[in-house]
């Protein structure tokens, strides 16, 4: 059965060297494969958000490209192998090269975590939603990065803000999950999402659960620099912020681990507040790679209304966002911690 | 208030300048460049006239002479007075009125720039339109040839 | 401790040049900032990156080759660019047009004006992050390009006006089609508002940003909508009507707050007033001549003329020097944008740079109206 | 208590924003109505311009190759952009025997014509007029300079010379 095939390439594998050099061989496939999602991910969200914004905004979006356009952003991708990559004279070039690493590599090991079905998740931790949060946070240090490196006035400026943003947003993303984790009383994921079994945890925890959810989605567009917290890049303010002085493939990476970061901050969200791959009512329990189409399904409605946010909504300004973190979202945040954890001692979770 | 009004208000204030265009939609007074700061403060100052609004300042080349031409508006009558005023054509030198009306430092730099004119104690007469590092004269003279003007 | 920060914590100001190339500068405008970390100490302005020097071109040009380069100025507001100069002349030499002319002239103007607002909406919103609206602009954009185009003969540079009356009659269509805008607009217009003005993070954005005083409102010579948000009156339809603005019944649009969001205010407002202009006239365009036989050598008695009409962007004035020639001895185009520009400085005071970029759009410049 | 209240009414006009663009989305997701956009080079062969569109100038020839241009030049003098040339020549006229003029070369720069539309007007035989033609992309400059009369044309009877 297809549900075997793990254990086939591992007896395959076994069958030709040594049980260290399988494990390492098995250890390069996933990371090999986990690469591949990566790119295919990224494109697939950069086409999906070229087509829903074109929708929004009265137009057709790339349609030229393939079937509906699904390859403009693989052409494009070409396009951006192909070009120079160029830099200012005076950037600080050791750290301007490195810094995209920073943030495709957070997001490559956030992926790891992510369980697309029950089956295909590359590493369990015990403690995975403390390592999420700790990893993703890392990420801003390469956006930090290039805007120093960069030697440009305007990159500085989005590297500065980005600093502002994350100290303030990780705090509200943060709480929010823990929000969850004191409904779920675990770090675990699959953990977490077997507990939900019985119900969505959106709807065990009510009412506390539906203002986490908010504010996550709130933090979370901010975690993910999209609108209306795009200030790091807010093109008509800044250019085109930390990344004005990349190109190319440098460029690329900061764009595709932008997407990547969208997808990981809806996978936390469908995990925590959807039941990540069940289905509805466990409908399709009994079908092995079911949880796949219905992980996706889930992910790709709350990737909608990242998008549907960002081709709504204005810009905010510094100023502002930092008044909506420190005295909107933290404060209620924290009564909804007590909230959510009286809820969970006086047993009113459903 | 007609012209004619004004007129005879504005005489009251200052003497020594010359009116014309009374009958046409709007009062036409040339006047000597040592006066200009002091008429167009007074214009502003007045209680009744209230010239408050530079509605626009433009350089001229008279041909023997250079000049600006100031329109002048009130906004409480809506009234419209033009001012010429001219100097000559050798180091052109007119008093800045940009303290008086705050819309006349970018105007003024503009005629600095196409006409030569020197606006005295102007703090920043640089070049706004054309390059920084112009030094082929001043393009909206009349005198003023290049070959790359489109001569009919 | 406040002594230590500022003893051990050395802060610099520093500049920062935005422009010519940038997204938030519509066009070629290049601003020089004094910055203070994020907030703004100084704006200073360079122009001229597409200066074409129209006021000395119109020096070898006749009266009649000077229509179609006032389309150039501002772009958005061709016609009564086109207007004011026709309106010149034809006070100079004394041409009585007819009725009709002068209403298909408001009807063009306020469809500009419209048209010019719409876009202007469409590009505030962009500058404050909401991408869509610019598209749901040009929507109704396009609609009153293709009147335009359909009647005129092209969208954007429409020359439509001509020394005596109109280059052409009124398209057939045109009732109808316009018409049909009014109805479209009357349901798109609300949507505007639920979709950006009453947006807690655009009113956020915009309330309060951007002051200017009355006073200094006309000190530093502002018009159009953006001195009307500073409770400036300044209108010049009801001040010196011109065309057919005298026989319309229409409000001045005046807000006293003087920040951004009153300019805008202003602007949506006037464009709700340009469809009641609209609705009055669409129906009631009287017959007769679209053209004035004119001389053809067009000479204007020595003088002085100054004609002045109310641009999409404000006071848009054309002044005159003739010698009695075929040539005009000297032509000021006055541009509303220039004026306003001026005050960016005044308005931005301490601002922050996110901040500019909404006081800029609120302002509504046109590059090329700036440069000339 | 304006604390809560703020972020409530907030939050509705965010949503009545989100609900405008949904709909729009759901509309053009599912029927494309309101998409405003044209397909441009796929419609170029159904994208018909309008009438009066002022595209390019053109000469106009009659069925029999004939144009009405007698070579007047006033078309030249009233062109603010020096965008026209004409190259007239005479030769006698085989009924009277008078010299009469006649158009050797009406030479069009459309890369210097700003479309105002003057030459037209100024024609006294109506031989220019305008041409639908959006279509100028050239890649070499010396391309968009156009002969308006076709090569072996000849006058419109009728016409003065």
């Amino acid at each position: 059965m297809v549900l075997n095939i793990f254990t086939d390439i591992h007896n395959l594998l076994l069958e030709y060297m040594s049980e260290e050099a399988t494990h390492i061989t098995e250890l390069i496939l996933i990371a090999a494969a986990y690469l591949g999602i990566f790119a295919i991910l990224g494109l697939l969200l950069v086409w999906l958000e070229r087509r829903v914004a074109g929708f929004f905004q009265l137009r057709l979006g790339p349609n030229r490209v393939g079937p509906f356009g699904l390859f403009q952003t693989i052409a494009d991708a070409l396009k951006l192998v192909s070009k120079e990559l160029t830099g200012t004279v005076k950037a600080d070039s050791q750290l301007y090269r490195i810094a995209p690493y920073f943030v495709i590599t957070t997001a490559l090991m956030s992926l790891a975590l992510i369980p697309f079905s029950q089956e295909i998740q590359a590493f369990d931790i015990n403690i995975g939603l403390f390592f999420l949060t700790s990893v993703s946070s890392i990420g801003v240090i390469g956006i930090f990065l290039a805007g120093w490196a960069s030697n440009n006035k305007y990159s500085l400026i989005g590297g500065m803000r980005t600093g502002i943003q994350m100290i303030s947003y990780e705090l509200s993303v943060g709480m929010a999950i823990v929000t969850m984790v004191v409904l779920a009383g675990t770090l675990q994921i699959s953990e977490i999402i077997e507990l939900q079994k019985d119900g969505w945890f959106i709807f065990q925890g009510h009412i506390p659960a539906v203002i986490a959810f908010m504010i996550f989605m709130i933090a979370g567009t901010a975690e993910s620099n999209r609108v209306p917290f795009d200030l790091v890049e807010a093109e008509s303010e800044l250019g085109a912020g930390f990344h004005t002085e990349y190109s190319g493939m440098n460029f690329a990476y900061y764009f595709l681990a932008e997407f990547v970061n969208m997808f990981i901050i809806a996978s936390i969200a469908v995990v925590l507040f959807f039941g990540g791959w069940l289905s509805p009512f466990g409908i399709t329990d009994a079908i092995p790679f079911a949880g796949l189409f219905w992980f996706t399904i889930k992910v790709i409605g709350v990737i909608f209304l990242f998008m549907w946010f960002r081709w709504t909504f204005p810009r905010f300004r510094i100023d502002q966002l930092l008044t909506l973190e420190w005295k909107y979202l933290l404060p209620i945040n924290m009564v909804n911690i007590v909230l959510m954890a009286l809820m969970v001692w006086l047993g009113l979770t459903l | 208030m007609t012209n004619t009004e004004i007129k005879n208000k504005i005489e009251k204030i200052l003497d020594g300048l010359v009116f014309s265009g009374e009958e046409s939609d709007f009062l036409r007074i040339e006047t000597n460049k040592d006066k200009i700061r002091d008429l167009m403060k007074k214009l502003k100052e007045d209680g009744e006239l209230s010239f408050d609004y530079l509605f626009s300042l433009t350089g001229v080349d008279f041909g023997e002479e250079l000049g600006v031409i100031y329109h002048l508006e009130s906004v409480k009558t809506r009234k419209l007075i033009q001012i010429t005023v001219k100097t000559k054509r050798e180091n052109a030198e007119i008093d800045t009125i940009h303290d008086i009306f705050p819309a006349a430092y970018f105007n003024e730099i503009e005629a600095h720039e196409f006409f030569g004119i020197k606006f005295k104690n102007h703090p920043d007469l640089k070049h706004l339109f054309l390059p920084e590092d112009w030094d082929k004269g001043y393009p909206m003279r009349k005198d003023y040839t290049d070959i790359n003007m489109l001569i009919r | 401790m406040e002594e230590f920060l500022t003893d051990q914590l050395k802060t610099q100001e520093y500049f920062l040049n935005m422009g010519p190339q940038h997204p938030a500068t519509h066009g070629v405008l290049r601003l020089l900032l004094k910055l203070d970390g994020e907030i703004i100490r100084n704006v200073d302005m360079d122009l001229g990156f597409i200066h074409r020097s129209i006021e000395k071109m119109c020096e070898r040009n006749t009266y009649k080759q000077i229509i179609h380069l006032t389309d150039r100025l501002d772009y958005l507001s061709s016609h009564m660019n086109n207007e004011a100069v026709c309106l010149l002349v034809e006070k100079a030499l004394n041409i009585e047009v007819s009725d009709r002319i002068k209403v298909i002239r408001t009807m063009m103007d306020e469809l500009t004006r419209i048209s010019s607002h719409v876009l202007w909406w469409g590009v505030m919103g962009m500058d404050i992050g909401a991408l869509t609206t610019f598209m749901y602009g040009f929507r109704e954009r396009e609609m009153i390009n293709d009147i335009f185009e359909e009647t005129c003969g092209a969208r954007l540079t429409m020359n439509y006006n001509v020394i005596g009356g109109l280059r052409y009659d009124l398209h057939e269509n045109f009732v109808k089609r316009v018409k049909e805008f009014i109805k479209h607009f009357k349901k798109k217009l609300p949507e505007y508002d639920k979709l950006l003005t009453n947006n807690v993070i655009f009113r956020k954005r915009i309330e309060g940003v951007g002051y200017i005083s009355e006073k200094d409102a006309v000190a530093y010579g502002l018009n159009g909508p953006t001195a009307r948000g500073s409770g400036v009156s300044c209108d010049i339809r009801k001040i010196h009507p011109y065309s057919a603005y005298d026989r319309v019944d229409f409000e001045e649009v005046i807000f006293t707050e003087g920040d951004s969001y009153a300019r805008y205010k202003v602007r949506i407002q006037e464009m709700w007033q340009s469809l009641s202009i609209l609705e009055q006239l669409v129906d009631k365009i009287p017959e007769g001549e679209y053209r004035v036989k004119t001389k053809a050598v067009i000479k204007l008695p020595e003088g002085d003329y100054l004609q002045r009409v109310e641009a999409a962007r404000g006071d848009f004035g054309i002044f005159v020097k003739s010698t009695g020639q075929k040539f005009p001895y000297r032509v000021k185009f006055r541009s509303p944008g220039f004026a306003n520009l001026t005050a960016l400085n005044k308005m931005t005071q301490g601002l922050k740079i996110a901040d500019l970029v909404a006081v800029l759009s609120t302002i509504d410049i046109v590059v090329p109206d700036i440069d000339r | 208590m304006s604390y809560f209240s703020d972020i409530i009414n907030g939050t509705k006009t965010l949503i009545t924003g989100m609900r405008i663009t949904g709909k729009y989305f759901f509309v053009n997701l599912f029927t494309r109505k309101d998409v405003i956009t044209q397909q441009y080079p796929d419609n170029i062969d159904t994208l018909k311009m309008f009438d009066r569109f002022r595209g390019e100038i053109t000469l106009y020839h009659n069925e029999n190759n004939e144009h009405k241009c007698d070579a007047c030049t006033l078309c030249v003098s009233a062109c603010p952009n020096g965008s026209l040339e004409v190259f007239g020549d005479k030769k006698p006229d085989p009924e009277t025997g008078k010299n009469k003029r006649y158009l050797v070369k009406h030479i069009y720069h459309l890369e210097m014509c700003t479309m105002c539309g003057l030459c037209i007007e100024a024609c006294p035989q109506d031989a220019l007029e305008w041409g639908q033609d959006y279509h100028h992309v050239q890649y070499d400059r010396s391309k968009l300079t156009k002969v308006l009369n076709k090569p072996g044309s000849k006058l419109m009877s009728g016409i003065k010379g």
